[in-house]
């Protein structure tokens, strides 16, 4: 339920705010929101052995999440020094 | 034996955490919070790492557990260390 | 001995809490700084109690692995302002 | 009593999460927003112990945020100290709408989780999983999973991870190098890559029957590159051009291969034969490790180096 909340919250930050690396930041709180909602459903209880499926697609998710954040983080500052060019004009 | 020891050990260093926080925020000034918080990293830590080496058996995991010790020991000091200089430097710019 | 492990986890539970409240109210950058440093150790201790009172020997490289990287923040953290760190 | 205990904390780390998680959105200044997201990786690798997802934990505390927040605070610290243009606000009824959308959303969604949750007939993959664990040439689940059972996900995540790197050289060029450290900074530096890589090392071997493997492996060996590399001295024991390049394809490259051999071998594409298993798993492991851990590190760096136009014989144009 957190992990809804928390992927909601990503969602609504994501599309509100102004700041690029903000937006990312949102993305990334987002992501995790949507991992806690995986694992919950992987957990069985305090001693049975969780589900490693949804733990499996989490670690590729994460990995995929932090390239994605890289390139967005690139892609921003490219915009930006875009912008500075253009003011300059 | 062992047990009352470490327990001994886990609740000295739970003490410290504890400490470490009321410091951080009864103390006035950011030295001395500073002082407060790295005490209590180290001594806290270090206590709860001997409490629970004392649970463990395989060599390897303890050598795992000190190994955090020392690293947080370091990863403290230096970082101490350098957020006491920054604030030095934002003084004497300000005077 | 394993209650005492789950309520030493609880106390380290709510004193993180507490030092986040903390964190949150600070006004200066290194004092957030501090704050962060004290919460890194924190869950690195808490992390260290719950590998052994679930029994999860994993939790111990964890527990590593977090230490190593709070190391690696406090570099990249103090390492980034071109101005002020004339070090 | 103990349950009771437990479930403290768990609410104790949910609120926690909660309460960072906005912090960080909203925080005034986008620095205090990278630090508290920071923290909220620390909390959420803690959720993740609590959940039992020890894999799950390692990877969030090296990459979700190590890596991911050196990463935001580099983009921070290059960002040109400028005279924030103060952003207008949004109109009331943008953000009401936005709002409300979201919600409706998260309550279909958790209708959605709650059903499934209810009404889950069938059987749990993660039981198949175990079943077959012992052909897997592993013995951890989720090792198995990602290199075997579905390894295809793994080749296609690392081809990901391929694409995005490229997008980033072909962006511009690298950040600016911080400037030499000091003392403090140089000796903690030297202390600790050794022991990251170390570390990488053993979290690679000991993957194959316990929590680890290649993608934390190769975000630890990515933050000693990081380190290094903050310390200021530029490209001091990075490996060069040509090589890092290697490396970052050879993860792919090698899981191809092992890939199509088994093929040619008459099995389906990266159906590997059983007593072969394990062999070829860390084979791939190790590749794909050295792969994650450069394209992290030139993902890092933000950009084409320098010392590629330079020598190289695709300069920039």
């Amino acid at each position: 339920m957190l992990g809804i909340v928390l992927a909601a919250l990503g969602l609504q930050a994501a599309i509100l705010q102004q700041d690029a690396i903000r937006r990312i930041l949102a993305i990334n709180v987002l992501g995790v929101g949507v991992f806690l909602v995986f694992i919950a459903t992987a957990y069985q209880g305090a001693d049975a052995p969780p589900d490693a499926v949804p733990h499996a697609l989490v670690l590729t998710g994460i990995v995929v999440a932090v390239a994605a954040t890289a390139l967005a983080l690139a892609l921003q500052r490219r915009m930006e020094s875009s912008d500075v060019d253009a003011d300059d004009e | 034996m062992i047990d009352l020891l470490s327990a001994g050990l886990i609740v000295g260093g739970l003490f410290f955490y504890v400490a470490g926080t009321v410091g951080l925020i009864r103390l006035p000034d950011t030295l001395s919070r500073l002082h407060a918080v790295t005490k209590a990293d180290n001594l806290g830590l270090g206590l709860l790492v001997f409490g629970l080496l004392l649970q463990l058996s395989d060599p390897l995991s303890m050598l795992k557990v000190l190994l955090i010790w020392v690293l947080v020991l370091a990863a403290s000091a230096a970082g101490g260390q350098l957020i006491a200089r920054h604030l030095q430097h934002k003084r004497e710019e300000s005077s | 001995m394993g209650e005492l492990l789950l309520i030493a986890s609880v106390t380290l539970g709510l004193n993180l809490a507490l030092s986040l409240l903390a964190m949150l109210r600070q006004p200066a950058a290194s004092d957030r700084m501090l704050s962060a440093q004290l919460l890194g150790t924190n869950g690195v201790g808490l992390m260290l109690l719950l590998s052994l009172a679930q029994d999860q020997a994993a939790l111990v490289d964890a527990a590593l692995v977090l230490a190593l990287l709070a190391a690696v923040v406090v570099i990249a953290f103090t390492r980034r302002a071109p101005e002020g760190s004339h070090d | 009593m103990t349950f009771d205990a437990l479930l403290l904390l768990d609410m104790l780390l949910a609120a926690m999460m909660l309460m960072l998680a906005v912090a960080a959105l909203h925080s005034h200044s986008l620095r205090q927003g990278i630090i508290l997201f920071i923290v909220f990786g620390l909390v959420t690798a803690l959720a993740w112990a609590r959940l039992r997802a020890p894999d799950v934990a390692l990877a969030e505390a090296a990459i979700g945020s190590g890596v991911a927040g050196a990463l935001l605070l580099a983009a921070l610290r290059d960002r040109k100290p400028r005279k924030q243009k103060t952003p207008m606000a949004r109109p009331a009824w943008q953000v009401l709408t936005v709002t409300y959308l979201v919600i409706g959303l998260a309550l279909t969604a958790s209708w959605a989780f709650l059903d499934a949750q209810a009404n889950h007939a069938g059987p749990r993959l993660g039981a198949m999983v175990q079943a077959e664990l012992a052909n897997s040439g592993v013995a951890n689940p989720v090792t198995a999973v990602l290199l075997n059972f579905r390894a295809y996900d793994t080749l296609l995540e690392l081809a990901v991870l391929l694409a995005a790197l490229l997008g980033v050289l072909a962006l511009g060029p690298e950040r600016t190098a911080p400037r030499a450290a000091g003392p403090v900074v140089t000796h903690l530096v030297a202390w600790l890559t050794p022991l990251l890589i170390v570390t990488a090392g053993y979290l690679l071997w000991v993957g194959a029957h316990a929590p680890g493997g290649a993608f934390q492996a190769g975000a630890l060996l990515a933050a000693a590159g990081i380190v290094v590399r903050l310390s200021g001295n530029p490209h001091t024991g990075l490996p060069s051009g040509v090589w890092i390049r290697m490396l970052a394809v050879a993860g792919c490259g090698v899981f191809m291969f092992v890939g199509l051999a088994s093929m040619s071998g008459g099995a389906n594409l990266l159906q590997y034969p059983a007593d072969w298993a394990g062999t070829l798993i860390l084979l791939i492991e190790i590749f794909a490790t050295l792969a994650i851990a450069a394209s992290l590190v030139l993902v890092y760096l933000g950009g084409r180096p320098e010392s590629w136009s330079s020598g190289g014989k695709n300069a920039r144009a």
